[in-house]
């Protein structure tokens, strides 16, 4: 099991941020490792395609993407779903994004929990986390960059 | 019928029969074998806990090159796809839903591993997650999602065609058992003491997987080499499932490369057949170490256990309430939750007992036999507890534990065979092997604990012994070698009665077609049970022989003796050839013994009284890094009650090998579930005893007063010396540290918890539970 | 059960670099293949084929080579638990090799290969570190040289580029009079820590002028412990038996700890204390002259 | 460069138990499958398949190695002692003698991996501590005996040199 939570503080108002979240070739951006992404169904399912490296080993994703909380402009949870044919391995995640007003612009509460199952999972077991909290913490400032700029 | 004068053969450490085949090599496993146009299976297993299987797309695997079947579900339309000895809920693949992380969804039989490997890469398969039930706890929470739904055809167990699931529950099977005044015993008590304690998933890890080769012949015939404890078991299993009479049925079992408990009963033997079948040629199914890990397991365990003393020590109430976690499917579980729980009162006099325990399904790898057979899981337990007990009324642990122990010929149970050992004896004697009276040296302390077992009763076995025209001897046995000696006893039993040398004694390999029926290796029962077949077997044909000679010699057959090959009177010295020259008119024919022991249902609470009791009682002597947790067993002491060993080197190795696979679950060993998925399915992540962890000081003793049922007097061991390891070092580790630990593995981690949660509130409980902190 | 594959045996680094580059991650290195044939094996790597640099020449000597100690990437540990080298230099180190996992792994498992797969428990790792460990890069165009703790990045991720092989790792030996240990403490098949420590001291004096620090297992890479080797500097050893536990302290406090089956994060925090201040004792002591043999339980101590 | 396409194979000569071999095997072929399947050399077992157990030990130019990970090309040239070449059934290797007199074989599955890394222990070290042979044995899974009367089969064997 993953779990990763980060608070970021980004320059921007939650309904510029609100846009952004919703601009999918923007968003791909930010996710590290995030390759294809498009929108099957607008505002609600995506499919994108995640590849990671671990040391040798590479994990890449084919993802569908589903937004199954919305809450504008305050909050939304994505879960995603897929299974690399390579490597045996099926990944589940769910992401939450809560965003409130701050002095600076706006807080992004970043909520990720995931799971990696077959071999990767098991034997990568406490890389994996680590690994995670590298790749949120990449997609904050990611984030933050394309807000501010 | 023993032979008179010493023992010639029984008594002696000879050299194992097997020995010279496996220090050459050329001893032969299941992984050995290979037939001619041999096809190797691998399976596809469902990477979820618990989910619906949505589809299963084979096309492409089909049409692989080299593939000589793929089966799902849907292709065992021919036959009864399900399979359990207690429940028959398991079915060969999935069929609507996957069970648990590893429950196999599509079977390949391919020319060669790797092109088996290439075609499960081309099957699809897609799930949609259920939530699942991964502990005791959610699995019996109120409305937890059933890891099974809707009612499972009974297995083949008479005793357990009255299975009592809890409908609704995930409980597929309960037990009762009281006597005296129940829970109304604790009215008595003085002390009532009540605690919970927790036993791990562990593996059985025998270093040879499980593995099993089908072949059907021309006529619809199905013969199975197995690596397997009990093959007549799997006969009744595969005759069900494929619609045929046992009599076609044919499975041979060549040595196994350990078994523990974890070979018994049906595990890959109907996969293999039902690919056989499809490809038209053998299949060998051969797991791997991870497979096996997704096989079988020991059934964890949560037990809750009140017991209730008189002022002055006596145990007055026994209550034991025992959650058995079995794992995705019952196996032969719902037998372990009775057999475990039956002695929760262990070796002592208790007035009023109520016991109750439930076998509870989690979405697991299936729990089923291994060794001790529940009897560990609950005895870490109560003997834990009798420590608490001595220190409450502050006596000495062995003392309080004499003072409740049942005596030689006392009742255990009505209906149940009494008690046949002296308890005293083995409890002094693991005293003195521990140095109990010395006071331990500093920064050391000693912990004791005991145990005593039924074996499985009813049960049925049958030997035959051939003296052929030479004066050599066939035995015919179905017990299974699997590194505990069996056929080197089976051989000095036949060789002692028939006066005949050991080297001219032959045990045949077990084969349904041919040995006779015995129900299971396993419950340390071979030696007492099959052994005394293999002794009336022998003793048949002695009679037969003294019958000869007798009208041969004119004297009545009480007149003569056996002696070394021959019958002797008076003067006259007639060799066994010479008495089959007479017999037969000619050199050649056999003399043909039977021998069969099958004691039958009695009122014991169990459907059979047990033919011994296994006791083993257990010393250790402990230090501890209190930095690190870590914990070192410095010495141990380990005393079974064997009656009388036939083969005491055998014993010793037995013993021996039974407290370091107890050491394992005690210090080091369990398997970490995390999000449904088992982390460390391998040995780099599972850590089982290494030579290092032997304690330098390891004493093994036997009791032997010849009171056993067995052949000479002998009882059973085997399983005894792996129960009392871990009271004993936690016991131990209670009486350095004040600290009580309920969780097993006591891994350094675990304790150092528990070392530093007393150290932060001293006045707390002695123990806290915690969380789950990492192994 | 392996899928197949083509081995190429270049006997030039070029040759090697040449299949590196064109074969990209369809392509991995292997010289004793005891990591990288597992990782294949349990199908968490597919390669198309194997560069095996086994047969590239002086890639498996250890010499002195200008005040360092030169170990091949193709020595196996079994080589470097022998090498007379190593025993002048940095003893040590051969002595930590003899308890690398078991002995068939330490016959045919290679240093560079054991650097290079970067695994978070490596025991050469953490001690090299101590060592002020360099690893030599070779590629056609040239070699070059970087810092152990720079060329491992994090767990099984390093800084080799696609055209580059490991030649070799480098390290420098401690000055003389250095007292030096390391100890390794786990139940499971590898380590849950493992720790090496260096106190210099100079001519003569009792007081320790420099110190090497460094642990690892406990994190994803083994690192050095800066402030806990200032705070050695310039005790004497009376000083240091007295306070070991305040620099144990500030270890444990600096270590980057991650949780896994050897152990919860808290936990290995815990055993960096209670063993970098055991280590420091005995290094303490063997600067004083003595040859302390504690034992501990799952601990070796070399 | 020397190189072995895939999928196809080459040739390799190896001393087995002291008869030379001739083998074409292909570059992912294991040196236990070789030897089990091709050679019908059944002694060395497969059992965790991750260099931890010791069940595939065989000895490589008198080293122990790990059959199960150890590709066979690797071998071309050298010399592979298995189980089968300690000893026979007429002369056996003191340490399979010992083995049997201390009942240090149960089911026998981890006895050829004991018996050759013992072999190469007493060729290191003649006359080994106790300690030395638990070290030596670190890789050396037993599920059966719990390893006593291993331990004192090799140190039997140790006393006599």
């Amino acid at each position: 099991m993953i779990r990763v939570t980060r608070d970021l503080d980004v320059g921007a108002t939650p309904e510029d941020l609100w846009a952004l979240l919703w601009d999918v070739p923007r968003m791909v951006g930010c996710v590290p490792g995030c390759v294809e992404a498009r929108e099957v169904e607008p505002n609600r399912r995506y499919e994108a395609r995640l590849t990671q490296r671990v040391g040798p080993i590479t994990l890449s994703v084919p993802l569908e993407v589903t937004v199954s909380k919305v809450a504008a402009p305050s909050g939304l949870t994505l879960e995603a779903k897929g299974r690399d044919r390579l490597l045996g391995a099926n990944v589940s995640l769910s992401v939450t994004l809560g965003v409130a007003p701050s002095d600076t612009g706006s807080r992004v509460r970043v909520e990720a929990e995931g799971r990696i199952l077959g071999k990767l999972g098991a034997l990568g077991h406490g890389v994996i986390q680590r690994k995670a909290e590298e790749v949120i913490d990449e997609f904050g400032a990611r984030l933050r960059r394309a807000v501010e700029r | 019928m023993s032979a008179p004068g010493p023992l010639r053969v029984v008594g002696r450490s000879v050299r194992r029969t097997d020995a010279l085949e496996k220090v050459t090599g050329r001893a032969r496993y299941l992984s050995d074998l290979e037939f001619p146009g041999m096809a190797h299976a691998r399976l596809l297993r469902s990477p979820y806990p618990r989910a619906r299987l949505l589809r299963v797309e084979v096309a492409r695997a089909r049409a692989h090159p080299g593939v000589h079947a793929v089966l799902t579900a849907a292709d065992l339309t021919w036959c009864e796809p399900f399979y359990g000895p207690a429940l028959r809920d398991r079915p060969l693949l999935a069929t609507d839903v996957v069970r648990y992380e590893g429950d196999p969804v599509v079977a390949v039989a391919a020319v060669d591993e790797a092109t088996a490997v290439e075609a499960l890469d081309l099957v699809e398969v897609d799930y949609e997650e259920l939530p699942a039930v991964m502990t005791l706890e959610e699995a019996l929470a109120p409305g937890a999602p059933l890891v099974h739904a809707g009612e499972p055809l009974a297995g083949h167990f008479s005793d357990l065609s009255t299975l009592r699931a809890r409908p609704g529950t995930n409980v597929c099977h309960q037990f009762d058992y009281a006597r005296g005044r129940g829970a109304g015993g604790f009215a008595e008590a003085a002390l009532t003491l009540e605690d919970t304690y927790t036993f791990p998933r562990v593996q059985h890890y025998s270093m040879e997987p499980h593995g099993a080769i089908a072949a059907w012949d021309a006529e619809g015939g199905l013969t199975v080499w197995a690596s397997t404890q009990n093959p007549f078991s799997v006969r009744a299993e595969l005759a069900k499932m494929f619609g045929l009479p046992a009599s076609r049925i044919r499975i041979a079992v060549p040595l196994l490369g350990g078994g523990f408990g974890g070979k018994t009963y049906a595990k890959l033997e109907p996969l293999a057949a039902a690919l056989a079948r499809v490809a038209g040629r053998p299949v060998r199914l051969q797991a791997s170490v991870e497979d096996a890990f997704r096989t079988v397991r020991r059934c964890s365990s949560r037990v809750r256990v009140r017991l209730g003393f008189r002022r002055d020590g006596g145990l007055v109430a026994v209550q034991c309430d025992a959650d058995f976690d079995v794992g995705a499917y019952a196996d032969i579980a719902p037998r372990v939750i009775q057999k475990g729980t039956y002695t929760a009162t262990g070796p002592y006099r208790v007035p009023n007992v109520v016991l109750h325990s439930n076998a509870v399904y989690t979405n697991t790898t299936p729990g089923g036999a291994f060794r001790g057979f529940g009897v560990p899981q609950i005895v870490w337990a109560v003997e834990s507890m009798m420590d608490i007990a001595a220190e409450r009324l502050g006596r000495d642990p062995v003392d309080l534990r004499r003072q409740n122990l049942l005596a030689h010929g006392e009742e255990f149970a009505r209906g149940d065979t009494p008690v046949d050992g002296k308890l005293e004896e083995s409890l002094s004697r693991v005293a003195e092997a521990i140095r109990w009276h010395q006071a331990p040296a500093a920064g050391r302390a000693k912990g004791v604990a005991v145990m005593m077992k039924a074996s499985v009763a009813p049960s049925v076995s049958e030997a035959i012994v051939r003296l052929h025209a030479d004066g050599s001897a066939s035995v015919l046995v179905s017990t299974v070698e699997m590194g505990q000696g069996a056929r080197t006893v089976m051989a000095q039993i036949a060789a002692e009665v028939l006066a005949i040398p050991l080297a001219r004694v032959t045990v045949v390999p077990p084969d349904t077609s041919i040995t006779p029926y015995d129900q299971t290796t396993s419950s340390s029962r071979s030696t007492t049970m099959v052994g005394r077949a293999v002794q009336d077997a022998a003793a048949d044909v002695v009679g037969q022989l003294l019958k000869i000679a007798a009208a041969h010699l004119g004297v009545p057959a009480g007149a003569l003796a056996v002696d070394d090959a021959a019958i002797v009177g008076g003067q006259r010295r007639l060799g066994y050839p010479e008495l089959l020259d007479l017999h037969f008119g000619m050199r050649g024919g056999e003399l043909i013994g039977r021998g069969v022991v099958a004691p039958g249902r009695t009122q014991a609470p169990l459907g059979g009284s047990t033919p011994f009791w296994e006791v083993a009682m257990g010393g250790a002597e402990i230090s501890l890094d209190e930095e690190t947790g870590a914990i070192v067993v410095e010495a141990y002491a380990s005393v079974a009650d064997v009656g009388r060993c036939i083969n005491p080197q055998q014993c010793e190795a037995q013993d021996e090998g039974a407290v370091m696979q107890g050491l394992g679950h005690t210090l080091l060993e369990e398997m970490v579930y995390e999000g449904g998925v088992l982390l460390n399915a391998n040995l780099v992540g599972y850590r089982v005893p290494r030579a290092e962890d032997v304690p330098a000081r390891f004493d093994s003793v036997f009791v032997e007063n010849a009171d056993g049922a067995g052949p000479f007097g002998a009882k059973g061991v085997g399983e005894g010396g792996l129960v009392p390891v871990s009271p004993a070092v936690g016991n131990a580790l209670a009486r350095l540290t004040g600290i009580r630990l309920r969780e097993l593995p006591l891994t350094p981690e675990r304790v150092w918890r528990a070392l530093r949660a007393r150290r932060e509130a001293p006045s707390a409980a002695p123990t806290t539970r915690g969380d789950r902190p990492h192994v | 059960m392996l899928r197949p594959f083509a081995l190429y045996r270049p006997s030039t680094v070029g040759e090697a670099a040449e299949v590196l580059v064109r074969e990209g991650p369809d392509a991995a290195l292997y010289a004793g293949g005891t990591e990288v044939l597992l990782i294949l094996k349990e199908g968490l790597l597919r390669v198309r084929s194997l560069v095996d640099v086994k047969r590239i020449p002086g890639l498996d000597e250890i010499r002195r080579d200008d005040g360092h100690l030169s170990i091949g990437a193709t020595a196996t540990h079994r080589a470097l638990e022998r090498a007379p080298a190593v025993h002048a230099h940095c003893p040590i180190v051969a002595g930590v090799a003899r308890h690398v996992a078991n002995i068939r792994v330490r016959t045919i498992g290679t240093v560079g290969g054991n650097l290079a797969f970067a695994d978070p428990h490596s025991d050469l790792a953490t001690l090299f570190l101590a060592f002020d460990g360099v690893v030599r890069l070779a590629s056609p165009s040239g070699e070059r040289d970087l810092p152990l703790a720079e060329f491992v990045r994090g767990p099984y991720e390093t800084a080799r580029r696609d055209d580059e092989i490991l030649a070799a790792v480098r390290l420098a030996p401690w000055p003389a009079g250095t007292a030096g240990a390391y100890v390794k403490f786990g139940v499971h098949e590898r380590p849950t820590l493992g720790v090496a420590v260096a106190l210099m001291r100079g001519a003569g004096g009792d007081a320790v002028t420099d110190a090497r620090l460094a642990v690892g297992c406990v994190g994803p890479r083994p690192q050095r412990l800066p402030e806990a080797e200032a705070r050695v500097r310039g005790w004497s050893l009376a000083d240091l038996a007295r306070h070991a536990g305040e620099v144990a302290a500030l270890a444990a406090r600096d270590v980057d700890a991650v949780g896994d089956l050897h152990g919860s994060a808290e936990y290995k925090r815990e055993m960096t204390r209670v063993f970098v201040q055991r280590i420091l004792l005995v290094a303490g002591a063997r600067a004083a002259g003595r040859d302390p043999h504690e034992r501990y339980p799952h601990t070796v101590i070399v | 460069m020397n190189v072995i396409p895939i999928r196809s194979s080459c040739s390799i000569r190896v001393t087995v138990n002291g008869r030379p071999v001739e083998l074409d095997v292909r570059p992912e072929a294991l040196l236990l499958d070789v030897l089990r399947d091709r050679l019908q050399l059944k002694g060395a077992k497969r059992s965790c398949d991750m260099q931890v157990c010791g069940a595939c030990t065989v000895l490589l130019d008198g080293a122990p190695v790990s059959a199960c990970t150890f590709l066979a090309v690797e071998a071309d040239g050298r010399e592979i002692v298995t189980v089968e070449g300690l000893g026979t059934e007429e002369r056996l290797d003191p340490l399979q003698e010992a083995f049997i007199d201390h009942a240090a074989v149960q089911c026998g599955f981890c006895t050829a991996g004991m018996l050759l890394t013992a072999k190469a222990l007493l060729a290191e070290d003649p006359a080994p501590t106790r300690q030395r042979v638990v070290h030596y044995l670190r890789g050396n899974l037993c599920r059966c005996t719990g390893y006593r009367k291993i331990v004192e089969a090799i140190l039997a064997c140790a006393h006599e040199r």
